[in-house]
């Protein structure tokens, strides 16, 4: 039994590092229809920044709060100078500029902060918690606490305020939000903005777990994207709750079949779930009208 | 008249909203059937179904005898049917002549593998493709502008591109859906002319229009909906006299 | 506006053409001698592969930065009998690949020896284009020990196994779990280990393996609990390394850890800062040279870290070792007149035999492959620091 | 040439016979080997990028998955050659085989998506096949790789030397372009654009779009798969980080910057990627004595900066002023009034 536990929790622990960055891609998505790969060099560069201020001595909470500006900064950029240019091009542009950008980032991460891992040591330093014969690290309860907060943040920003329902509407159809006022290209650029926040602050939180190094963008990028298409493309609680089930699926079949083949089960899932329910298991289905 | 396409009951429901119920109707060889109806009445729909893009919630359609409904789309083709669309899908890439010659694909014979060998198979069905292309590019005129990009033309010319391309292959029953919309008259004269001529060639039709006084001058049969009923089946005239139809659609403008 | 950006766009790429034709005719006139202009002969050059990028950075970095001090060290040392040495290195960035087209600019460049390749498989990548033309090949990783015509700087780990065997009986364990990583070098070290254990009567309980990007491997120890060993050995790379040590930890398991030699460098040690106890590390005795006993090796060991710590403020490990090996071998073979790759082949074939480096004693013409054991021990890890036991 | 052809699509036999011409050209100027292995390395990726830009440029599928393909051919050769001492001619054959029947099954379901799903199932594919060689270590060598494949020789002709086999592997290129030429000069050529502009609409016209799809997709991944059988035989060793998503990457980079639209764009993107990653890492390290990944960044800029403002790709840029040379336009009209008057119509 206690070995279940433990599955459960890792599974959550490492689900909810994929879900940090899976609220990022489709926060991106969400609004502007373009699947960001670069979203997971937003996290490396929160990371990192956040180690030198705090290796520069400032207190911890100051660093955190800089280091999610400044990746916001970047974020913006990005978007201001990539992005907006290419907006109406085909999916397949858009994809290489994001790809451009992200080993754009990765390079400028490898110039800065050279090769070798940093650490961060983690804001709450609490001995392993025992529970039910499992092992819970409390940085991973601190996580699925800030990642609790961020759905709530979001759902309310989303929902009830007014630019959170202009985002919505810039997505789902761009140009009656135009004729509504709503200038889609600033909605991109607050949405590239916020993604970049929401990655930085993804990064802050697992690298006192996982580690900070100029190449952690892309895995758990891609492990996000895989989360956040198993939830659904297009609303929050949906791509959380998908990158959870990553977490688990990746944990559960690590242990019962093989910790060999559990990645390449999480993206045969990925692709089971893209032919049978392309709008992820929580989206209600849409048709197109010919 | 041997029964060229029947439609026997065809409904469509989207969750509640019986959008078609229980339309059946005939069109014979050689004639020209027009469907009009005030927007929202199902026209598309119901064309949508006979074309197989959308499967009918019940009821089906017959095309010289042998079911239609479930038939995939690219089956129609072979079948002699040919089609247009309301929002024009035409190939922007291609030019004015490989979107005519795209038409002939039913007649020939080309695959992957013998386009990779250059089989002498190629260069025939390249002749074939382009004869035929440049009847039908004839037919419209359209011939000073063969090797323009399609995306450049303009509209109405576009409309001629399609027109143009649905009959390259000599379908014997052709369904336009609104292909007189946003025609300025001399246009719209010039696509009924196509089509008159097309009709003496023994080509059927089946086609959705709003532009009253084309519908009454082409149509040998007009079939008028409501709400997704059939309110009134009958020639040009009779249709003009129909009460229910002048109620329903025509209402005050009654010439 | 659109216009104007398409023809500088053009126009730069066209430029872009440019210089790769020209650079095409500059790497065919034999580039580089830049330094000294005077013809071939005059310059010995060396040829060095290291992954200074990449994930095997954490290895490969301290390696390329050994080339740039025995570059300047030859340089002040001036010619030797009337020959320049000249080492120029190629870095990989952990793609095989471009080891293999780096082995390739390396002989077009004439080198007469290589040393080289981080990792185990990527030596192996590049062992046929180097050994096909007959120029020596100095390995600074574990190559499987029957590789042929490569001298192998690195302690195969065959010679790493019975370390571990040798501690594994000082504290009486006889049942160990295996986990590697699965990249080039954690696959390596379990076949010659299952060799020697089973000579030793060491069972191996259990053997899992993880991603080597993994963040999380909870699940592979889980599974290791389940056997309950009395020690687990971890062979893997940092920073993979390092996540098992603290997840092994944060798991509370009280028996000892004993990781291969890749993680004996200072980025191991901050990843398990104050959580490091029974954690033991195969190092090198450089690692620990200030509480070594004293005598010829303690000085040699503290004269090379001095060198290593003046120029980068950091310190050296035992991979810096092996690469400084490879090519103080070959340095003695051209100070002892050999300039060609076949005569350096012969030298270190014949004349050599008995050599002391820094990571323990050569017997090269014996059929032992690499270091004796005299160079490496297993250490512990004591306030942050390494523990070197007699 | 037939009239007809020259009338629909244009010449083609001058740029083939250019392309020729520099290819028998370059060994005569290129001395030194390290250049001739990247002459040799554009011309095994150029198979890749040939298949791939049938794929993405004609018929609008975009695929982020072409290195597994790539690594089939590499291990099914690598494989068969080291273990079943197979020749290595057949294993390449076998290799293809496998992989468009691999491709061809994987093809049906996975082309009915769109957009960013497909290129999402893409790489999904390639993860799956990076973690399956590393697993299946008894096979494939796992993670230390495969080593000893035997080099090519053709009718004894011992291929190890680099000419030789420089000649192999852009005769095969060319073989290759001719076929994706043959392919695009045709009908079949215009039902795959025909797809990229309206599935709809070319499904009404009778065409069975998912065959077309899949029959593309299958047989860019053979041509895949014979570039990483020879790579195989090339390089004498392959392990799986080649075969990761980052190959994909740069391979889907080399036609989209090439210019997808054209089939010579594919090669013109492989020469002007590999040549770029080379000089900036040369630059990089002689003159700012920068080292290792650090050319990345210049990498990821140029690649940025060519999607903006020459979406359409480099061939576009450099056919424009060819068409202007030749008045092309006036030509077919003249050609095309003779026909029309040959006919009778």
């Amino acid at each position: 039994m206690e070995l279940l536990m433990q599955y459960i929790v890792t599974g959550l622990t490492v689900g909810s590092i994929y879900a940090l960055l899976a609220i990022g891609f489709v926060t991106v998505y969400n609004i502007t229809g373009i699947l960001n790969f670069a979203q997971g060099e937003f996290a490396m560069i929160g990371a990192l920044t956040c180690i030198t201020f705090v290796n520069a001595g400032l207190p911890m909470y100051a660093s955190i709060i800089f280091a999610i500006l400044i990746s916001a900064t970047i974020g913006l950029i990005v978007e201001r100078t990539a992005i907006l240019h290419a907006r109406n091009t085909s999916v397949i542009i858009l994809i290489i500029i994001t790809i451009g950008v992200s080993t754009f980032l990765k390079g400028m991460g490898l110039i800065i902060w050279g090769t070798n891992p940093k650490q961060l040591t983690p804001l709450i330093k609490m001995e392993p918690i025992h529970f039910m014969g499992a092992v819970i690290n409390p940085q991973s309860i601190f996580i699925f606490i800030v990642l609790l907060i961020l759905l709530a943040v979001l759902y309310v920003f989303f929902e009830k305020t007014y630019i959170g329902s202009a985002l919505r509407a810039c997505e789902k159809n761009p140009r009656a939000a135009k004729l509504m006022g709503i200038n889609p290209s600033t909605m991109s650029a607050l949405a590239f903005t916020l993604a970049a926040a929401l990655g930085a602050i993804a990064g802050i939180l697992i690298t006192p777990i996982t580690d900070a190094t100029y190449e952690m963008g892309f895995l758990i990028g891609v492990k996000g994207f895989v989360g956040m298409v198993i939830g659904g493309m297009h609303s929050i609680p949906g791509a959380v709750a998908g990158a959870l089930l990553v977490g688990l699926l990746e944990t559960f079949s690590g242990g019962f079949i093989s910790t060999f083949y559990s990645d390449a089960i999480t993206f045969l899932v990925l692709i089971l779930v893209l032919f049978f329910k392309p709008n992820g298991i929580f989206a209600r289905a849409s048709g197109e009208r010919v | 008249m041997s029964k060229l396409l029947e439609v026997r009951g065809l409904t469509k429901q989207f969750g509640g909203v019986t959008a078609v119920s229980e339309i059946s109707f005939d069109v014979g060889a050689g004639e020209i059937v027009a469907v009009i109806g005030p927007n929202g009445a199902g026209k598309t729909t119901l064309f949508n179904m006979i074309s197989c893009f959308l499967s009918p919630t019940n009821g089906e359609a017959y095309f010289k005898g042998n079911k239609l409904t479930g038939q995939k789309i690219p089956q129609l083709a072979h079948l002699g049917i040919a089609r247009t669309f309301q929002n024009l899908q035409i190939f922007h890439n291609l030019t004015v002549l490989e979107n005519v010659m795209m038409g002939a694909h039913v007649k020939l014979k080309t695959n992957v593998v013998n386009a990779a060998f250059r089989l002498p198979r190629i260069l025939k069905d390249e002749r074939i493709a382009y004869d035929l292309a440049l009847d039908a590019i004839h037919l419209v005129g359209l011939e000073e502008l063969m090797f323009e990009q399609a995306g450049q033309l303009s509209y109405g010319l576009q409309k001629q591109l399609e027109f143009a391309r649905a009959i390259v292959y000599k379908p014997d029953f052709i369904m336009l859906d609104e292909p007189m919309a946003g025609l300025n008259d001399y246009e719209t004269n010039r696509m009924a002319g196509y089509i008159k001529k097309l009709k003496s060639e023994g080509i059927s039709f089946l086609f959705v229009e709003h532009k009253m006084a084309t519908v009454m001058e082409l149509a040998d049969r007009i079939i008028v909906l409501d709400f997704g009923k059939k309110i009134a089946e009958g020639t040009p005239d009779e249709i003009q006299q129909n009460a229910k139809v002048i109620a329903a659609y025509l209402g005050e403008e009654v010439v | 506006m659109k216009k104007l950006c398409k023809s500088i766009c053009s126009f730069s790429l066209m430029l872009i053409l440019v210089i790769a034709l020209s650079a095409c005719n500059m790497e065919t006139s034999g580039g580089n001698d830049k330094k000294d202009g005077d013809g071939g002969k005059e310059v010995i050059k060396i040829g060095a592969i290291f992954a200074e990028t990449g994930p095997a950075s954490t290895l490969g970095k301290t390696q390329a930065n050994y080339v740039k001090l025995i570059q300047k060290q030859l340089d002040e040392a001036g010619t030797i009998n009337g020959k320049k040495i000249e080492i120029i290195m190629q870095d990989y960035e952990t793609d095989d690949t471009k080891a293999v087209i780096a082995a390739d600019k390396l002989i077009s460049e004439g080198v007469v020896a290589v040393v080289g390749a981080t990792q185990a498989s990527t030596s192996m990548a590049i062992l046929p284009k180097i050994s096909g033309e007959g120029i020596p090949l100095m390995t600074v990783a574990p190559v499987n020990p029957e590789a042929k015509d490569i001298y192998q700087m690195a302690p195969s780990n065959l010679t790493n196994a019975s370390l571990i065997i040798k501690f594994l009986k000082e504290n009486n364990i006889s049942k160990v779990a295996w986990i590697n990583a699965r990249d080039g070098f954690g696959v390596e070290g379990l076949p010659s280990f299952e060799k020697v254990a089973k000579e030793n009567d060491i069972k191996i309980v259990a053997h899992e393996e993880f991603d080597a990007t993994a963040t999380d491997m909870t699940v592979q120890l889980t599974n290791i609990r389940k056997k309950n060993p009395e020690a687990v050995i971890v062979w893997s790379r940092t920073p993979g390394a390092g996540i098992v040590a603290r997840n092994f930890k944060a798991l509370g398991f009280d028996i000892p850890m004993i990781q291969s030699s890749a993680s004996a460098n200072k980025g191991f040690l901050d990843q398990v800062k104050d959580n490091n106890e029974n954690i033991y590390v195969i190092g090198s005795k450089l690692s620990v040279v200030d509480q070594l006993p004293n005598g010829e090796q303690k000085d040699r060991l503290k004269k090379f870290r001095e060198d290593y710590r003046t120029m980068f403020n950091s310190d050296p490990d035992n991979f810096t070792a092996h690469a400084a090996d490879g090519f103080h071998l070959l340095i003695e073979a051209i100070k002892a007149g050999n300039t060609t790759s076949e005569d350096i082949h012969n030298y270190l074939k014949t004349e050599v035999n008995k050599y002391s480096g820094l990571t323990g004693s050569f017997e090269l013409q014996s059929d032992y492959v690499g270091p004796y054991e005299d160079g490496f021990s297993v250490l512990g890890i004591e306030n942050n620091e390494w523990k070197y036991y007699e | 040439m037939s009239k007809l052809e020259k009338v629909l699509y244009g010449n083609r036999l001058k740029p083939f016979l250019f392309l020729v011409g520099l290819i028998l050209m370059l060994p005569f100027v290129v001395k030194s080997s390290y250049i001739f292995t990247i002459l040799i390395l554009i011309g095994i990726y150029s198979i890749v990028t040939l298949g791939l830009c049938l794929l993405i440029g004609y018929a609008g599928q975009i695929s982020l998955g072409h290195a597994a393909f790539f690594g089939i051919g590499a291990y099914t050769s690598g494989v068969l050659t080291t273990s079943f001492q197979l020749s290595p001619w057949l294993a390449l054959v076998i290799g293809m085989v496998t992989t468009f029947f691999i491709a061809y099954l994987i093809g049906i379901p996975i082309l009915k998506l769109k957009g960013h799903f497909l290129a999402l199932a893409t790489l999904g594919i390639n993860i799956i096949f990076y973690i399956l060689i590393l697993g299946l270590n008894q096979l494939t060598g796992g993670a230390a790789g495969l080593i000893g494949i035997p080099s090519l020789s053709l009718f004894g002709l011992p291929l190890t030397d680099k000419l030789f086999f420089y000649f192999f592997v852009w005769t095969a290129a060319l073989l290759v372009l001719l076929l994706s030429l043959n392919i695009v000069r045709s009908h079949v050529g215009r039902v795959l654009r025909s797809i990229h502009d309206s599935e709809i609409a070319t499904e009404t016209l009778g065409v069975k779009v998912e065959n077309y799809k899949v029959a593309i997709f299958a047989l860019s991944a053979a041509f895949a798969s014979l570039a990483g059988s020879m790579y195989a035989h090339y390089i004498t060793f392959v392990a799986p980080p080649t075969f990761y998503i980052t190959k994909s990457i740069l391979f889907l980079i080399m036609v989209m910057v090439g210019g997808a639209g054209s089939v010579w764009g594919a090669i013109l993107g492989t020469t002007v990627i590999m040549f770029l990653n080379e000089i900036i890492r040369f630059v990089g390290h002689t003159y700012f004595g920068i080292s290792g990944e650090v050319e990345i960044v210049v990498y990821g800029l140029i690649i940025i900066l060519i999607m903006m403002f020459l979406p359409k790709g480099l061939m576009h840029v450099i056919s424009k002023p060819i068409q202007k040379l030749k008045q092309k336009k006036k030509v077919k009209i003249k050609s095309h009034k003779d026909m029309i008057s040959q006919k009778g119509v």
